[in-house]
């Protein structure tokens, strides 16, 4: 199917399944009761997930692939954001154009950066990147002002120009859209306590994102990928191949640079507004998280660590003792007290202390990431056969 | 001519700091090849040992002072540390005041338990796992570190001066025959630079006329084979880690005086460490060093007003700019092996 | 005082001389593959044992399970050196009960120079021959001193590894395929060493390809197929019978 | 839910806030301390405690039963002190919780950001600390609402006391944070000044992330300069002026003058963290504890008494603002923006800590009167930082609407 | 005029002359052999062929034209492939994997951007790479994680990677080192086989003299970083300096 062997195309439509179902999946819990603080399905927090998603997966064809590990890429995405919001700024808020002109201006950046940064290997590649990312952050927060928004962030005006929309009628900033439909437009449907949101935005940057997956496997699994971990295993016996490993590399660099400048321009689509702080080495860095996390060259453990820290961020930081005092209020006082007292330092504002830990627990458990995890449940399932072949094992010798 | 050389003491002492952060990460980082993001949530904990130790010597107990009222109208009560009872008011105020050269003293044991406890819990089982994974581990605990430390700590910095024999600066330049007041040196300072230098010193001393340098090498290189011929090389790992551990809570400690140290301070110092230690080159000491004074000097050159107005900018960039023309012209970094790190 | 245990239940071990290095029921896995599938054996002093087998034969696994290194992993059995249980010991305790493997890539340390290489072995008591020894044993080592060790032409790294053995007080050689790629007259030299050595009474196992030379030197034989020994016996036996040498050594 | 033509309506017997606060990153304890004062705020507005300043509020529209009869509910989340982060944690309070009021924060960058989202969504914002004049100047918004103060305002108050007591003949170094803020105050505090007779010798940006300021520092005395001004805040405050105290800068004397150092915005939390090095130091501040009108003292009182301490400026002004949404609310008689935006317009009030108070309708930013302080010489409780210098007028610190640039629009009720 | 002229090559590392004077002359479809004490330059000599080292002095012509100042990819795409003396294989890959990265070097050159086709679907050299893998046995093996085999294993993978490309002249630095009798053998028959079959030219270095004598038309013996002597396999053999430089007394 789609030129997919069965097993990914398995893979495509489940995840398909489960993005377009998202909003009933994050949901699960009625609207008020004291586990909805847990639901993740409102339009933001679910255009978050895909749109670090798709940063993630392009990420992942980099360092999965080559093993090249970039400590800068939140820059294109940086870049990616600028240049959507620009194009909102002086062409239209129609997103299509803004979408194209950040994954080519990204590319563009991707190619320069790359081209210079693949000069050199492991660490020091590591360290290039970082350094170009750090250097544009810096820039773009203080001297280049002027096309940035410094510190608050590019920003929509009411004067700007906006050749194709023709200039803002009333005092309010148009919204993006894409063809007369509005990105922050939601409709909703109440079932019972439950109430779902379907949000135009999401859906949009949904299908983008399914686009963005379904390239990922194609690449994965072509020659060109083949090539790619040819590169991560051993470069000197590719040389001696006939091959010329750089621009391979390069190609893959760049691709996964218009990835991240695709997610960016997507997050500007859904807020228009980019800060120069995305582009900071925590950015990156928490890229990096989101793939080893979730399982370092593997095709969908990316989308699930961008997940992960997505959902600690927006929901675990959310939840204040006011609201531990609510669900433990069944409780005698004492042992109320004593319970909020023990959990509260992981949660709300203590939310980083949680993320600290489940790294830590991730790899020391599931050295694969989330998917090795995914795995282990799955195997365990499958393996209710009674014979288990493993009597040797019996006595270890030490 | 002045303003040089102005910069240069300044690059000194901002390069000692970089130089003796970054040498504790190389130990651990280029010698046995784990990729530390805790690095820097131990220096900050050096500076919190040094915070601790002050906050110890002031417990306290109230005392009301009379006809005095607190902010909401109540008796006001005033401080006073169990030290004054102890060893009297005169002795205790110089214990308080000297805390944070005490806290050396202080924080050499925790330093090494820390790092010891580190190695053997958890980094151990990390030498031979994918960079990767280390960093998320490490990342893991750095955060971890973090948020304990604020926890009990806040987040605001806190004030940790220097004994009052140390405030304050001298006037180097009138000492050159420069004219007064163009090239003054705070003391604390010149502590700070020779301290750095006695333990950069001592710490090259350590792995150079011992076989322990040798053997760590070596079994970075190739842990298998080390073991092959009797070597307990997971021993000395951790006497390593522990050393690092030591290296870089020490210049926590004596950091703070400089900086109210604060619960992300290692942070800060992260990455700019980790392009210190690659700009020197991986695997290598001097590397490490060298690049660390390098860069200092580089940075206040840098942010010489004057070279700003000619440069907008450039004291933002310029530590990243000049790693990019060093990694481009000198493929290992200044003084790199090669194939420490390079895949 | 460690007890070896009574092995005599094991056919393979009918010998009447007490054994110097006694596996037993070894079982070897790396990860989950099973390789070495509960072999037994035994090793006297001052004997040259051959193993044999071909690629794949589980051999350098045996080795590795006897040196006590990471991988494999030895999920049961029993390993005696002298008194000494090795299964209960790591890599580096079993080096300094005496064990010295010469590992099949040479595993020469890169950074180091060919004598740092030398020196690291005889960092942790017991020491064996001193480097004057063995630089008039191998002179061309004694000529790249200062070299650094991987730059070593192949032979010459052959050389470096065994000498890197000996270098300790070793009870017992393994040796990996010393003879790989080394010159002819170099293999007639090593295998005049190994002679040598074994006149001062050194036990040695030795696995090698080139079957017939390996049992020209040994005293006995053992044959590996696919992690199980098919054969047990003297050189001298293996040599002569044609049958067993065409079926798993295709000699 | 329900179609009342506008965001976020409440139901019956609730009215959900949003409180946005950075509670994790440099300004958490700032955050941590605006989240008590908001906690207070709503527990006042739902009739429980000691009613802190509702007593002492020029208007009586309010009465201790939440907001219109709806009790006043919660929910806060973490700004992480990032334009980006805070817009994804106002997002989710008005997507997903149904906040219809956002409030806080602790720097102009997020407050411009949380601003525009506000507008855009159809909410009403109501700024918690942030002083550039951004915020009510270029980046104005009809749904944003400021009652701190801004960078124009300490310049205005500071400069005259400046004068007064350093004299009309000063040289000034100016060290700013290279951001909009550090912008901002650099040119308010140099405008003043100048204005005054000083001259400025020389003014250099200082990298945010900056942590060591000594290579900035230390020329300072070469250039001729006889005061330096730190257009610092937060972390950057605390290290820039431990570092120049350590190079003896207080002790000399250059042009036969005392040196000395200026620090245009003050907060006790960060003059705590630059412990004794605040000593003389002036600055300027929007509002302090140990002020004596009746409004002040009722909110230290109830705040103390909660907490154990007394509130920072940023408690108070976040406390203000809660209490200025609900009064407002309750005057129009209605939660639709449009009705809050007219009634806050304009509004003139007093009781609240700052003496009478104007709401101005042309670009949301209150005037009030500002306050000059100095670092205490001799603190009796590690809160006892700061002693005010001078209540500086409103009239002196308020200016033409016009000079920032910037468009209102129009209020946005959203859907 | 041979296909591969290499002309007064010399090479030093600091202070040792690893290659003096070499000149060294292959004919186009025959085998040369480079034999020679360990050190003497054999595999420094084979890394100035393919781009790993530049020789200080002389040029190396290959098919008319000079390969030095080339990278070793557009050398291996002039038709040169190389074996390496320790096996160089993509280990984190399957064996098939490994077989198809020459296939598509050969087919599509040094670059190009296939990033939306599927492997899968490239029948062609599908069939190719099995049929390799089938000529060297290893068919059975094809869809192993090549990390985990054995190295004797891994160098017979190694070897059918180069052949799989077709090349017009294959360097073998030691292809049987550490293979079983059985395997070596094999191997000897293949590059016969291959050998008779195409249009290839055959440069190889080996310890093995079975292999040598062989395979070789022509041996080149390599001593001190200089051609001692070169001549047809037969004269080489009672060759005295070879004899004593090189052979020893059992052969
Ligand atoms: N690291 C490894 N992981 C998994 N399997 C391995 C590993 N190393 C070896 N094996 C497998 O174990 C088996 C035995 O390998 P071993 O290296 O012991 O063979 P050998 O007898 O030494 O062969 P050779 O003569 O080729 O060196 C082989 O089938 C090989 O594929
Ligand atoms: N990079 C290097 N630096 C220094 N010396 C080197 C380097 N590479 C090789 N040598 C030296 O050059 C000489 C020739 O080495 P080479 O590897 O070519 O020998 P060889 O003929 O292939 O030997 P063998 O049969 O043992 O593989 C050796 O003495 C070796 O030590
Ligand atoms: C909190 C403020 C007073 C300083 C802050 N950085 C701002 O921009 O406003
Ligand atoms: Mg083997
Ligand atoms: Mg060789």
């Amino acid at each position: 199917m789609f030129g997919l062997e069965k097993k990914d195309a398995t893979l495509l439509l489940l995840v398909a399944a489960l993005t377009i179902f998202a909003p009933f999946l994050l949901n699960p819990f009625p609207e008020g009761s004291a586990m909805a603080q847990f639901n993740a399905g409102y339009p933001d927090l679910m255009q978050r997930f895909v749109i670090f998603g798709i940063f993630a997966i392009g990420f992942n064809i980099l360092f999965g692939l080559t093993g090249y590990l970039s400590f800068g890429h939140a820059a294109f995405l940086g870049v990616g954001s600028y240049a959507a919001v620009w194009m909102f700024k002086l062409l239209s808020m129609n997103v299509l154009p803004a979408i194209l002109l950040a994954v080519v201006m990204s590319g563009l950046f991707a190619l320069l950066i790359g081209y210079i940064s693949l000069r050199r290997s492991g660490i020091y590649f590591s360290i290039l990147t970082l350094a170009f990312a750090q250097m544009m952050f810096a820039l773009a927060y203080s001297v280049l002002t002027p096309i940035t928004g410094g510190e608050t962030g590019l920003q929509l005006a009411l004067s700007d120009p906006r050749i194709l929309d023709g200039g803002t009628a009333d005092g309010n900033l148009p919204v993006p859209g894409l063809f007369g439909l509005e990105m922050r437009d939601s409709a909703q449907l109440e079932l019972g306590a439950w109430v779902f949101t379907f949000n135009i935005g999401y859906y949009f940057c949904a299908i983008v994102m399914l686009l963005a997956f379904y390239l990922a496997i194609r690449i994965f699994r072509s020659p060109f990928g083949m090539m790619l971990r040819a590169i991560k295993s051993n470069q000197q016996r590719l040389n001696y191949t006939g091959l010329n490993p750089k621009p391979y590399t390069l190609a893959a660099f760049v691709i996964s640079g218009m990835y991240a400048g695709l997610a960016g321009a997507l997050m500007a689509s859904m807020d228009p507004l980019a800060g120069a702080e995305r582009m900071f080495w925590t950015a990156s860095g928490e890229v990096v998280l989101m793939t080893i996390l979730g399982g370092v060259g593997t095709l969908i453990g990316p989308v699930l660590g961008a997940g992960a820290i997505k959902y600690m961020e927006n929901i675990i930081s959310k939840i204040n003792s006011d609201i531990l005092h609510g669900w433990f209020a069944f409780l005698p006082d004492g042992l109320e007290d004593f319970i909020v007292a023990v959990i509260y330092p992981f949660i709300g504002k203590g939310w980083h202390l949680t993320l600290g830990l489940i790294f830590m627990a991730v790899v020391i458990f599931l050295p694969g990431g989330l998917v090795e995890g995914g795995q282990r449940i799955a195997r365990a399932f499958r393996r209710k056969k009674p014979d288990t072949p493993k009597s040797a094992k019996t006595e270890p010798a030490e | 001519m002045d303003a040089l050389i102005l910069q240069i003491l300044n690059g000194l002492d901002k390069g000692s700091a970089y130089a003796l952060i970054a040498l504790g990460l190389t130990l651990i980082f280029g010698t046995l090849g784990v990729v530390n993001f805790a690095h820097g949530a131990l220096f900050m904990i050096g500076a919190f040992c040094a915070v601790t130790l002050n906050r110890l010597f002031n417990l306290s107990h109230e005392v009301e002072v009379p006809g005095e009222t607190d902010f909401l109208g109540n008796p006001l009560m005033r401080d006073v540390p169990y030290l004054y009872d102890i060893v009297g008011e005169s002795a205790g105020a110089a214990i308080i005041d000297w805390s944070v050269p005490l806290a050396i003293l202080f924080a050499i044991p925790i330093m090494i338990i820390v790092g010891v406890i580190m190695e053997r819990g958890l980094i151990k089982h990390f030498y031979k796992r994918p960079h990767a994974d280390q960093i998320l581990v490490t990342f893991g605990l750095a955060i971890v570190l973090q948020e304990i430390i604020k926890y009990y700590y806040g987040a605001n910095p806190i004030p940790t001066p220097a004994p009052d024999a140390f405030r304050g600066s001298f006037d180097f330049g009138a000492m050159i025959g420069f004219d007064p007041n163009t090239i003054i040196y705070p003391y604390w300072r010149l502590v700070y630079f020779c301290f750095s230098v006695v333990i950069i010193g001592a710490v090259f001393a350590f792995l150079q006329f011992t076989t322990f340098g040798m053997v760590v090498r070596a079994g970075m290189a190739d842990r298998e084979t080390v073991g092959l011929l009797g070597i307990d090389i997971d021993k000395r790992f951790t006497i390593m880690f522990g050393l690092a551990a030591a290296v870089a809570g020490l210049a926590g400690v004596m950091y703070t005086p400089i900086n109210s140290p604060n619960y992300h301070m290692g942070m800060d110092f992260l990455v700019l460490s980790f392009v210190v230690v690659v700009v020197g080159g991986m695997g290598s000491l001097p590397g490490a060093v060298l690049a660390g004074f390098l860069l200092g000097i580089l940075e206040s050159f840098a942010s010489m007003r004057e070279v700003i107005n000619f440069v907008p900018g450039i004291n933002q960039v310029i530590i990243y700019l000049v790693a990019i023309i060093i990694l481009l012209t000198r493929p290992r970094g200044l003084m790199g092996r090669k194939g420490v790190m390079e895949d | 005082m460690n007890v070896r245990p009574d092995f005599s239940k094991n056919a393979n071990m009918a010998e009447t001389a007490p054994a110097f290095l006694s596996v037993w029921d070894m079982h070897s896995y790396y990860g989950e593959s099973y390789i070495v599938q509960g072999i037994s054996f035994n090793v006297h002093e001052g004997e040259i044992l051959a193993l044999l087998g071909r690629n794949g034969a589980g051999k350098t696994t045996t080795l590795r399970s006897i040196a006590r290194l990471d991988n494999p992993q030895v999920q049961r059995g029993e390993i005696w050196l002298d008194h000494a249980p090795l299964h209960t010991m790591k890599a580096h305790q079993a080096a300094v009960n005496g064990l010295g493997l010469v590992p099949e890539d040479r595993r020469i340390i890169p950074g180091l120079t060919v004598e740092e290489n030398l020196k690291l072995a005889q960092i942790q008591p017991p020491i064996g021959w001193s480097l004057e020894r063995l630089y008039e044993l191998f002179p061309r080592l004694g000529e790249r001193r200062l070299q650094e060790g991987v730059t070593l032409s192949g032979g010459e790294q052959q050389m470096l590894s065994i000498a890197r053995a000996l270098a300790r007080d070793i009870k017992v050689l393994l040796l990996d395929e010393p003879y790989e790629g080394l010159a002819p007259v170099i293999v007639d030299e090593i295998e005049k060493t190994l002679r040598h050595i074994k006149e001062q009474g050194m036990t040695t196992i030795i696995v090698e390809q080139n079957a017939v030379r390996a049992l020209q030197l040994a005293d006995r034989a053992v044959i590996l197929d696919t992690g199980s020994i098919v054969f047990d016996g003297s050189a001298a036996e293996v040599l002569e019978n044609e049958s067993l040498r065409a079926e798993y050594l295709a000699i | 839910a329900s179609h009342s033509g506008f965001t976020n309506a409440p139901g019956d017997s609730t009215v959900t806030l949003g409180f946005n606060v950075p509670q994790t990153g440099p300004y958490a304890d700032e955050g941590a301390d605006e989240l008590r004062a908001y906690e207070l705020a709503v527990e006042h507005l739902n009739g429980g405690g000691d009613g802190g300043m509702l007593p002492t509020f020029s208007s009586k529209a309010l009465d201790g039963t939440g907001i219109l009869g709806r009790k006043v509910e919660y929910v806060t989340g973490d700004t992480q002190t990032k334009s980006d982060a805070a817009r994804a944690s106002a997002k989710s309070m008005i997507e997903k919780d149904g906040a219809i009021m956002i409030t806080g924060g602790s720097s102009s960058g997020v407050a411009v950001a949380v601003q525009a989202l506000c507008q855009e969504a159809g909410v009403i914002f109501m700024a918690g600390l942030t002083h550039s004049n951004d915020t009510t100047g270029k980046d104005k918004r009809a749904n944003g609402f400021r009652h701190f103060f801004n960078s124009y305002m300490s310049g205005a108050a500071l400069a005259p006391i400046l004068a007064d007591n350093y004299g009309n003949d000063r040289k000034a170094y100016h060290l700013t944070a290279d951001y909009n803020w550090g912008y901002t105050t650099e040119e308010a505090v140099r405008n003043s000044t100048e204005a005054l007779g000083w001259e400025t010798v020389a003014a250099v940006k200082t990298p945010l992330t900056q942590t060591d300021f000594s290579s900035y520092i230390a020329p300072v005395l070469q250039s001729g300069a006889d005061v330096l001004v730190l257009n610092h805040y937060g972390g950057n405050m605390v290290n820039s002026l431990t570092n120049a105290v350590q190079f003896g800068l207080r002790d000399k004397q250059v042009n036969g003058k005392n040196f000395e150092i200026i620090v245009p915005l003050y907060s006790r939390l960060m003059a705590k963290g630059a412990g004794a090095n605040v000593k003389g130091i002036f600055g300027s501040t929007n509002w302090h504890w140990s002020l004596q009108d009746e409004g002040s003292k009722a909110f230290v009182k109830s705040f103390g008494t909660k907490y154990g301490f007394p509130p920072s400026q940023a408690a108070h002004t976040c406390y203000v603002q809660t209490l200025l949404y609900a009064d407002a609310v309750t005057r129009a008689g209605s939660f639709n923006p449009c009705a809050v935006v007219e009634a806050l317009e304009g509004f003139e009030f007093d009781g609240l800590g700052n003496g009478p108070t104007l709401y101005r309708a042309e670009d949301h930013q209150c005037f009030k009167d500002v306050l000059v302080v100095k670092g205490k010489e001799n603190p009796t409780s590690e809160f006892d930082l700061l002693e005010i210098v001078e209540v500086t007028p409103r009239d002196q610190v308020t200016y033409d609407p016009s000079i920032f640039g910037g468009e209102l629009g129009t209020c946005n009720p959203g859907a | 005029m041979g296909i591969l002229e290499v002309k007064d090559v010399g090479k030093r590392f600091g202070g040792l002359k690893a290659l003096s004077d070499v000149n060294l002359s292959v004919k186009e479809n025959s085998c040369h052999a480079i034999i020679g004490p360990n050190g003497a330059g054999k595999s420094t000599l084979l890394n100035c062929l393919v781009g790993k080292l530049i020789p200080d002095t002389g040029s190396v012509m290959f098919d008319g034209q000079s390969v030095l100042g080339r990278s070793p990819h557009e050398i291996n795409q002039m038709g040169i492939s190389r074996v390496f003396q320790t096996p160089e294989i993509f280990a984190d890959l399957t064996v098939f994997e490994n077989m198809m990265i020459p296939l598509f070097a050969k087919r599509d050159g040094a670059y190009r951007l296939h990033a939306y086709e599927s492997v899968s679907n490239e029948r062609a050299l599908i069939e190719e790479a099995e049929r390799m893998l089938d000529d060297v046995n290893m068919l059975d093996k094809r869809h192993m994680h090549s990390a985990s085999m054995s190295r004797g294993d891994k160098r017979r993978l190694e070897m059918a990677m180069c052949l799989v490309q077709n090349p017009k002249l294959l360097l073998l630095d030691e292809p049987t080192a550490g293979m079983a009798r059985a395997d070596t053998n094999n191997t000897i028959d293949l590059l016969k086989e291959i050998k008779a079959k195409r249009d290839i030219t055959i440069a190889i270095i080996e310890h093995d003299m079975h292999v040598v004598f062989s395979l070789a038309d022509r041996i080149t013996v390599l001593a001190q970083g200089t051609p001692l002597v070169e001549d047809a396999p037969e004269n080489i053999k009672g060759h005295p300096k070879v004899q004593e430089a090189y052979l020893g007394e059992t052969h």
